[in-house]
């Protein structure tokens, strides 16, 4: 099978701390994949070296064969690499709209000349692209807060907006950093309806972090488990569930059903 | 059927297009014909002093415009104004009055060699944030202020240069009005393209580097080049404003480029809101009018107290100080706040509803 | 060699008043991550205060200055009352036009009061100067430098030491939390608004008996910019040695570069250093960076 | 001990949010407040600890009532401190450019006794030994879930007599969602401090707790022991997941048409 | 584009600028620019109040032959661009026929609008720049030149300089005032065997000069002149009796004045420096009208100094053109004419005799060196000029 994705031997340090310890593992085409692990495994950190935010001190990361390590940030993102953040990192003076659109900046081309003259070209850009966006919209059911400064939503749907602005990327690998924080039941099916959706219609391929096991185990097809910086375990939910160390340093006993 | 563009009561827009369009509504851009109508008929109205006012408050706001791309827009604080409009001056001054060039050459190329000048001060922004980059400008204020003073050769040094009025056939612009009319002009052209600048993708990704760099590099966007961009196009502007006001006092010298003009443009785009092309255009007016204004009050004082004479610059002064602190406080939107607040008050009027 | 030591000497002292300066820039900027732009205002305004007060009131220096002070520490006061806490929420660049048309509004009221020329101090500190061997030196060299070491070290202990530091840059990093501990934003602003004024009162006085004082003065607030930026803005060490590194590194090329290019170096070569610095140390020599993490 | 009655608050002097909240938090109890986004759960709490003020909300009608005292509406937000609430805020908030441990003694700043200062820090270390172990970092730097420990030890440190906890399991992982909220349980049974806890995850949150309050669009909609509130169709298929067919799985909700809020 | 500027359409309302009041009095409005709180607000102070003194003084007597002057003006800072405004105001809002200025930068940038609009200037700025009546035809310069004044000194020195080959530095501010004379007296030095051997820089409002002192004792020059106004002026003084540097200090006439002895102490014993006008406790006839003045203000000579002085002569001057003009309707052509049929204006002894025509817009060349004598300036010479 494709690997997408493929990191080899990532490790990372600050100072004296290793937040990636020879990590290693593969992605495939067109999969959900998961990274759990508990509260300052390296998770966070693992995406920042994807995305470029963060550069390991030693290992490999290669995107469709290709190493990107080294590559800055916004490159890779070009290269077909969207993220939505832990931390919520929207525009906030911007409205929804404005937000979406910016996740399409890469697919678009008119620059400071043909954009401030607004003629031709850079119009009909304008207008293309905000159908796109309205696509978004529509999946995601943002349409009542369109033009609402995403700084005045509430966390849930700021989270939605967050999602949403990776997805106008169109990326070929989508990097979700806690979704579904924040969300209640309820909400948390919808968005998880969401990422199904997503990786089907859209076909793209998931990575998503989440704490809640529930959903992991679910949506998954392979799971990595980080334990201070350390992969622990990889594999299918099913294998997962079942790993000793995996149980112990995460899971809990109890939740082993 | 849905139609989700409810933007205005009673205003249905049918398509994207239209949606997106400058003024989405026809009465406002109606609207928007009438006031630069009313701009284009002022100097038939107005004594030679006001209409030479008015000259300088358009000048003032193409730099403001300028600055607030690179300020209120793309957050990067520049103090540096007063010396890059010196820059676009003495470009203008340098390429006309010493080589002979045309005012219709020497314009665009003193914009353009100011966005270089400026994408060049603008490359410690790619390491400096904040506060550490307003004062990295304010040493390029202090530096291309020295090199200014010092190439003697090049700028006649701290005695300045003489330029002429610009003129077109045998058209001369030496009359308030004609060198209004050509300001004006310039100023309206500004405006359309930073309207359109912000509402279009270059102008999204600043406003993101602004908000959120790290995030706005997960987009895609290149921090280092855009910085360096919006210092560029914002150092055009204010270089086209700087030869602009050169052929206007129809003088350059190292002198009308101090800090306090830098400062007086930062001023400018707060007063009138940072991040807002039509506040900056009301800021620039403000602060060009206000010492106007306060000498009006002064003459005023002065008649009634006539001893106070000698107080009366201090007051001046400290009366700029108070006013700037007064609009802080209770207008921290700025004008184009204020003056949205009106329009919204005229749009519902004679309904509130 | 004299020559140098001269300049080296002559810097250490400016240098340490720049310090001084620098320090209620550092103050202020920890506590609410603005500039002072009034703090050149500040240091003008003590330093008249006291003059008048030994003048014109003839009363002893150190009634005057303790005068000076307690004045210095209600304006900073009155300021932090009137004009930041209106301002509690506003962006920092509000904040920073805030503090320049306060400049302006201060500078104004002093050329009122005080009008526009040099005015000197009475013979304070002893005229003859002190000879190093070939080195001269004021005494009000001296006993500036004195005493702005004295400061230094108080406030640099204060901050270290007390819970104000701690809630001081709470209050920097995120004013609501701040509140949601208990901490009162509004004191907190008063107490720093009160220091930084007092501090840059010292400033004033022992500037005032050095070169006298008029309204030029307050470009002291200027020039000091380098020195915080250079030490980082966050920093109270910094303030010191960036103090002592624009001091004597504008003092040498004043005595070895003016001369060269004609003068007006010795202002311009506090930014050509800070630039290559913040080149190579974005946020100064000691200064903490934005912590952006994602 | 508290007693919030009838509140309505408006942001921007525009959007009405809460639309006459009224809730209470008997003494020693912890009472839940759970609900969808968007809610107002943050913005009751704020409006209880006078942080609204700060992002341009304001309380137009009704009252709150802390020890038979009114709280006024203009009081600053550090005297309600120093009156004994503390809110831990959603978002975590800590200071990013202190250290873990100055952000845990910025917690405990309206205290007056210092000596026990070090005691505490010792205890939430307990608490939370990862924090120990980075106690002199920036907690900028933290990861999300570390930076929760420390907003809630902040909280602690402060020792209020009343703790409003805004989401205190966001971010953490399972197996210490659980030891939080039994140490939150249990300094709520040792110390008899009253805490008032919002949040998503509502079967954690009503394990702990006495009594808990659900709310809708700015409104209070239902209300009651947790036993009562347990033992609710609705809530447990909406706010616990828990449905007539037991537990489901995630992939299956493709099929689910998507299911409206209660509505009451 | 290269053709010279035509001149600006006429202002609208060409209305006969010298209106008349209600009591039928005729007006003439003259603009002024002053420096109150700029760098050179020390010394434009008192220039000031000896301008608006002259012209209250005269219109007590009933006006210039019967014309009122109004006097419309206001503080500039010393700031370009706020004198330019202020110009234009001066120019389009009140119509006035002629200004008093004040700076060398600013003058010099206005002067081709100046002549565009055909308003006599006459600027407190002496730069010999505004000499050359091709590049300003329409500015006036009613005292010696800088560079005049420069030359003056180095006369002075080569004639009472004992011993061989006397050397000579320059201490300015970088600004247009400052630089304007120095290419000049560098010129005349060496023609005349005086070295220049050093240069230094000091800020209009320095308040400490300490390394350019140094660098200057590093070539011990004889004679050092000082072109700056009095702060900065002070400043040297006390730098160099700190330093104990022996050099004789000259100052051009804006570095002369009590000013510099009120701030300097005693470290001014000894300077020297060039009058272009008088001091208020010289006996001298033209005093009696200043001493008129002051009386009915309830002032003595006391209260003012020799800038005021200096600003005094220049109204008067100016009024002697408007005189001169006294038939005409007033306008800036009439009055500029009026200024050049002036000839051997006698001051009284407050500044040399003063005459100007078509082709010589400077008034004089003269004037007198005085030296600061136990706290006082004391006149040494009397009126000379350059030996040609
Ligand atoms: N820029 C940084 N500087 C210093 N330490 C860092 C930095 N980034 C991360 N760390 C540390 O690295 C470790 C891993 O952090 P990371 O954010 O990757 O955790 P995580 O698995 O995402 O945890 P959580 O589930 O709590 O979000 C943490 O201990 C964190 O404090
Ligand atoms: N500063 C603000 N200005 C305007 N509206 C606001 C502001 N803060 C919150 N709101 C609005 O108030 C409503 C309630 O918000 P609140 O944050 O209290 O919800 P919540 O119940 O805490 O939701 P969540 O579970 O997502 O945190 C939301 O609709 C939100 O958009
Ligand atoms: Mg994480
Ligand atoms: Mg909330």
């Amino acid at each position: 099978m494709d690997h997408i994705l493929e990191v080899r031997n990532v490790s990372l340090q600050f100072g004296g701390v290793k937040a990636l310890d020879d990590v290693s593992y593969h992605i495939n085409k067109g999969e959900i994949f998961s990274l759990i692990g508990p509260n300052g495994a390296g998770k966070t950190s693992m995406l920042n070296c994807i995305s470029g935010l963060y550069r390991p001190s030693n290992g490999e990361i290669r995107f469709e064969g290709k190493n990107i390590l080294g590559m800055k940030p916004y490159k890779r993102t070009n290269l077909g690499i969207a993220r939505a953040f832990q931390n919520i990192a929207l525009f906030a003076h911007m409205s929804v709209l404005d937000n979406l659109k910016l996740g399409r900046h890469i697919l678009m081309k008119s620059g400071p000349l043909s954009g401030g003259i607004y003629w031709g070209k850079a119009a009909q850009e304008e207008v293309y692209h905000r159908r796109a966006v309205e696509e978004v919209i529509d999946f995601l059911e943002l349409q009542e807060i369109r033009h609402t400064p995403v700084g005045t939503l509430p966390y849930g749907l700021q989270k939605r907006v967050e999602v949403g602005r990776a997805l106008a990327l169109e990326p070929k690998l989508i990097l979700l950093d806690e979704p579904m924080a924040g969300m209640n039941n309820a909400e948390k099916e919808m968005m998880a309806r969401f990422i199904l959706d997503m990786h089907e219609l859209k076909e793209m391929t998931v990575v998503l972090i989440e704490h809640d096991l529930g959903v992991v185990m679910n949506l998954s097809d392979h799971i990595a488990v980080l334990d201070f910086g350390k992969q622990i375990g990889f594999g299918t939910p099913k294998e997962i569930q079942h790993n000793p160390e995996v149980i112990k340093a995460y899971i809990g006993e109890e939740e082993v059903g | 059927m849905r139609n989700p563009f409810v933007a205005e009561c009673g205003h249905y827009k049918t398509s994207y297009r239209k949606d997106m369009e400058l003024y989405r509504i026809p009465r406002v851009k109606l609207r928007a014909i009438a006031l630069l109508g009313l701009f284009f008929l002022y100097p038939l109205f107005a004594s030679n002093y006001a209409v030479g006012l008015a000259t300088l408050c358009c000048i003032a706001a193409v730099g403001a415009i300028g600055l607030n791309i690179l300020t209120g827009f793309t957050g990067q604080i520049s103090i540096g104004v007063g010396a890059f409009l010196g820059v676009g001056g003495y470009t203008s001054a340098i390429l006309t009055s010493t080589l002979g060039l045309s005012f219709w050459v020497a314009l665009p190329l003193a914009g353009i060699i100011t966005a270089v000048v400026g994408g060049l001060f603008g490359i410690p922004s790619l390491r400096l944030k904040g506060l550490y980059l307003a004062i990295a400008t304010l040493a390029a204020q202090v530096i291309i202020l020295f090199v200014i003073s010092r190439w003697t050769g090049l700028t006649g040094g701290t005695s300045g240069m003489v330029l002429q009025r610009p003129s077109i056939g045998g058209f001369n612009f030496m009359s308030a009005t004609s060198y209004y009319y050509l300001c004006f002009i310039i100023l309206v052209l500004t405006t359309f393209y930073a309207l359109n600048l912000f509402r279009t993708r270059t102008g999204r990704a600043f406003l993101a580097v602004r908000d959120r760099d790290v995030a706005a590099q997960i987009m895609g966007i290149n921090l280092f080049s855009y910085k360096v961009m919006a210092f560029a196009i914002s150092s055009f502007f204010v270089g086209i404003a700087g030869a602009l006001l050169a052929h206007y006092t129809m003088i350059v010298s190292p002198e009308l480029y101090s800090i306090e003009v830098s400062i007086e443009y930062l001023a400018m785009i707060l007063v009138g809101g940072l991040g807002s092309v039509f506040g900056a255009i009301l800021g620039a007016v403000f602060i060009t009018l206000l010492p106007v204004g306060l000498g009006f009050l002064m003459e005023f004082v002065s008649s009634v107290l006539p001893n106070m004479h000698h107080l009366l610059s201090a007051f001046k002064e400290l009366v700029f100080g108070l006013v700037i602190i007064l609009f802080l406080i209770f207008e921290p939107g700025g004008l184009a706040h204020i003056w949205n607040n009106i329009k919204n008050y005229f749009k519902l009027w004679p309904f509130s509803h | 060699m004299t020559f140098f030591m001269q300049m080296l000497v002559t810097g250490i002292v400016i240098g340490s008043i720049y310090a001084l300066v620098a320090l209620g820039f550092v103050l202020i900027y920890k506590a609410s991550d603005a500039l002072n732009l009034a703090n050149g205002e500040f240091v003008l305004i003590g330093a008249y205060i006291c003059l008048t007060l030994i003048t014109a009131y003839q009363l002893n220096f150190f009634v005057a200055i303790l005068i000076t002070l307690a004045f210095n520490a209600l304006l900073g006061l009155t300021v932090e009352r009137v004009l930041l806490r209106p301002l509690l929420n506003a962006p920092v660049i509000s904040v920073i036009m805030a503090t320049i048309g306060l400049a302006s509004l201060l500078g104004g009221a002093v050329h009122m009061i005080w009008g526009h020329q040099i005015r000197t101090y009475p013979q304070i500190f002893p005229a003859t100067p002190i000879r190093f061997g070939d080195v001269i030196i004021s005494p009000v060299y001296l006993w500036s430098f004195v005493i702005v070491m004295f400061l230094l070290i108080v406030f640099t202990l204060f901050f270290k030491f007390s819970k104000m530091g701690i809630a001081m840059r709470a209050v920097a990093d995120d004013q609501q939390a701040a509140l949601s501990m208990g901490i009162s934003v509004k004191s907190v602003y008063a107490i720093t608004w009160a220091i930084a004024s007092v501090v840059a009162a010292v400033g004033g006085v022992l500037l005032g008996n050095i070169n006298g004082v008029n309204a030029s003065m307050a470009i002291i607030g200027l020039t000091v910019l380098p020195v915080v930026i250079l030490g980082g803005l966050d920093s109270i060490p910094g303030a010191i040695v960036g103090g002592f590194i624009i001091g004597v590194l504008q003092s040498l090329a004043g005595g070895y570069l003016d001369p060269l290019v004609g003068g007006g170096l010795k202002e311009v070569v506090p930014f050509i250093i800070v630039v290559i610095i913040l080149m190579i140390k974005p946020y100064g020599l000691f200064g903490k960076g934005g912590i952006e993490r994602v | 001990m508290l007693r919030v009655q009838n509140i309505e608050v408006v942001y921007s002097k525009m959007i009405l949010v809460l639309k006459g909240t009224s809730l209470e938090v008997p003494k020693g109890k912890i009472v839940a407040l759970l609900g969808s986004n968007g809610a107002g759960k943050s913005t009751t709490l704020k409006a209880i600890s006078g942080l609204l003020k700060g992002e341009g909300g304001q309380i137009t009608d009704g009252f709150i009532e802390f020890e038979g005292e009114k709280i006024s509406a203009n009081v600053d937000p550090d005297s309600i401190v120093k009156k004994g609430i503390f809110q831990s805020m959603e978002g975590r908030r800590v200071f990013k450019h202190l250290t873990v441990e100055e952000n845990l003694m910025a917690g405990a700043h309206t205290r007056r006794d210092r000596k026990s200062i070090k005691n505490d820090m010792e205890r939430i270390y307990h608490y939370f030994p990862k924090l120990k172990m980075i106690r002199t970092r920036a907690a900028g730097l933290l990861s999300g879930g570390e930076q929760q420990m420390l907003a809630i030890g902040r909280g602690l440190m402060a020792k209020p007599k009343l703790l409003l906890l805004d989401e205190p399991s966001l971010g953490i992982a399972p197996l210490l969602v659980k030891e939080i909220f039994g140490n939150i349980k249990k300094i709520n049974k040792e110390e008899g401090m009253s805490i008032l806890v919002v949040e998503q995850n509502a079967n954690v949150a009503l394990s702990i707790a006495d009594y808990g309050y659900i709310m809708e669009n700015g409104r209070i909609v239902m209300e009651g022991e947790v036993a009562s509130l347990l033992s609710n169709e609705e809530v447990r298929e909406y706010y616990l997941g828990v449905s007539k067919e037991g537990n489901k799985n995630y992939r299956d909700v493709k099929a689910y048409k998507r299911r409206r809020r209660i509505a009451w | 584009s290269d053709d010279v500027a035509t001149p600006a359409e006429q202002p609208e309302g060409t209305d006969d600028p010298a209106t008349e009041t209600p009591e039928g009095e005729r007006v003439v409005k003259i603009g002024a620019l002053y420096d109150i709180t700029g760098g050179t607000g020390d010394v434009g102070t008192p220039y000031a109040e000896g301008e608006q003194a002259y012209v209250e003084y005269i219109n007590s007597k009933g006006g210039v032959d019967g014309i009122i002057i109004d006097l419309i003006g206001d503080d500039y800072a010393y700031n370009i661009t706020e004198a330019q405004r202020q110009y234009q105001a001066l120019r389009d809002r009140h119509n006035v026929s002629a200004i008093l200025g004040w700076g060398t930068a600013d003058t010099e940038a206005l002067r081709q609008q100046v002549a565009n609009d055909n308003l006599p200037f006459m600027s407190a700025s002496y730069s010999e720049n505004l000499k050359d009546l091709t590049e300003s035809p329409l500015n006036f310069i009613a005292g010696a030149t800088y560079s005049d004044q420069g030359r003056a000194i180095v006369d002075w020195i080569v004639e009472n300089h004992d011993g061989e080959n006397p050397t000579l530095a320059l201490l300015y501010n970088d600004t247009a005032f400052g630089r304007s004379p120095i290419e000049d007296i560098k010129a005349y030095a060496s023609e005349n065997g005086v070295e220049v051997v050093d240069e230094q820089v000091i800020d209009l409002s320095a308040t400490e000069a300490q390394s350019q002192m140094l660098n200057m004792e590093r070539q011990d020059p004889d004679y050092a002149i000082i072109n700056q106004t009095w702060g900065a002026t002070a400043t040297i003084l006390r730098e160099a009796q700190t330093l104990g540097i022996d050099t004789q200090f000259l100052g051009l006439n804006w570095a002369t004045g009590e000013g510099v002895i009120d701030i300097a102490g005693d470290a001014a014993e000894g300077y020297m420096g060039v009058l272009t006008h008088a001091f208020p406790y010289e006996e001298l006839e033209g005093m009696a009208e200043v001493e008129e003045y002051l009386h009915s203000k309830g002032k003595t000579l006391e209260d003012i100094n020799q800038k005021f002085i200096q600003g005094w002569v220049t109204a008067k001057i100016m009024a002697e053109g408007i005189r001169n003009a006294a038939d005409t309707e007033l306008t800036g052509e009439d009055i500029k004419v009026g200024i050049e049929s002036i000839e051997n204006l006698d001051l009284g002894g407050l500044g040399a005799p003063v005459s100007f025509s078509a082709d010589n817009h400077a008034g004089t060349s003269q004037i007198r060196l005085a030296r600061v004598e136990n706290g006082r300036w004391e006149p040494i010479t009397d009126y000379f000029g350059v030996s040609d």
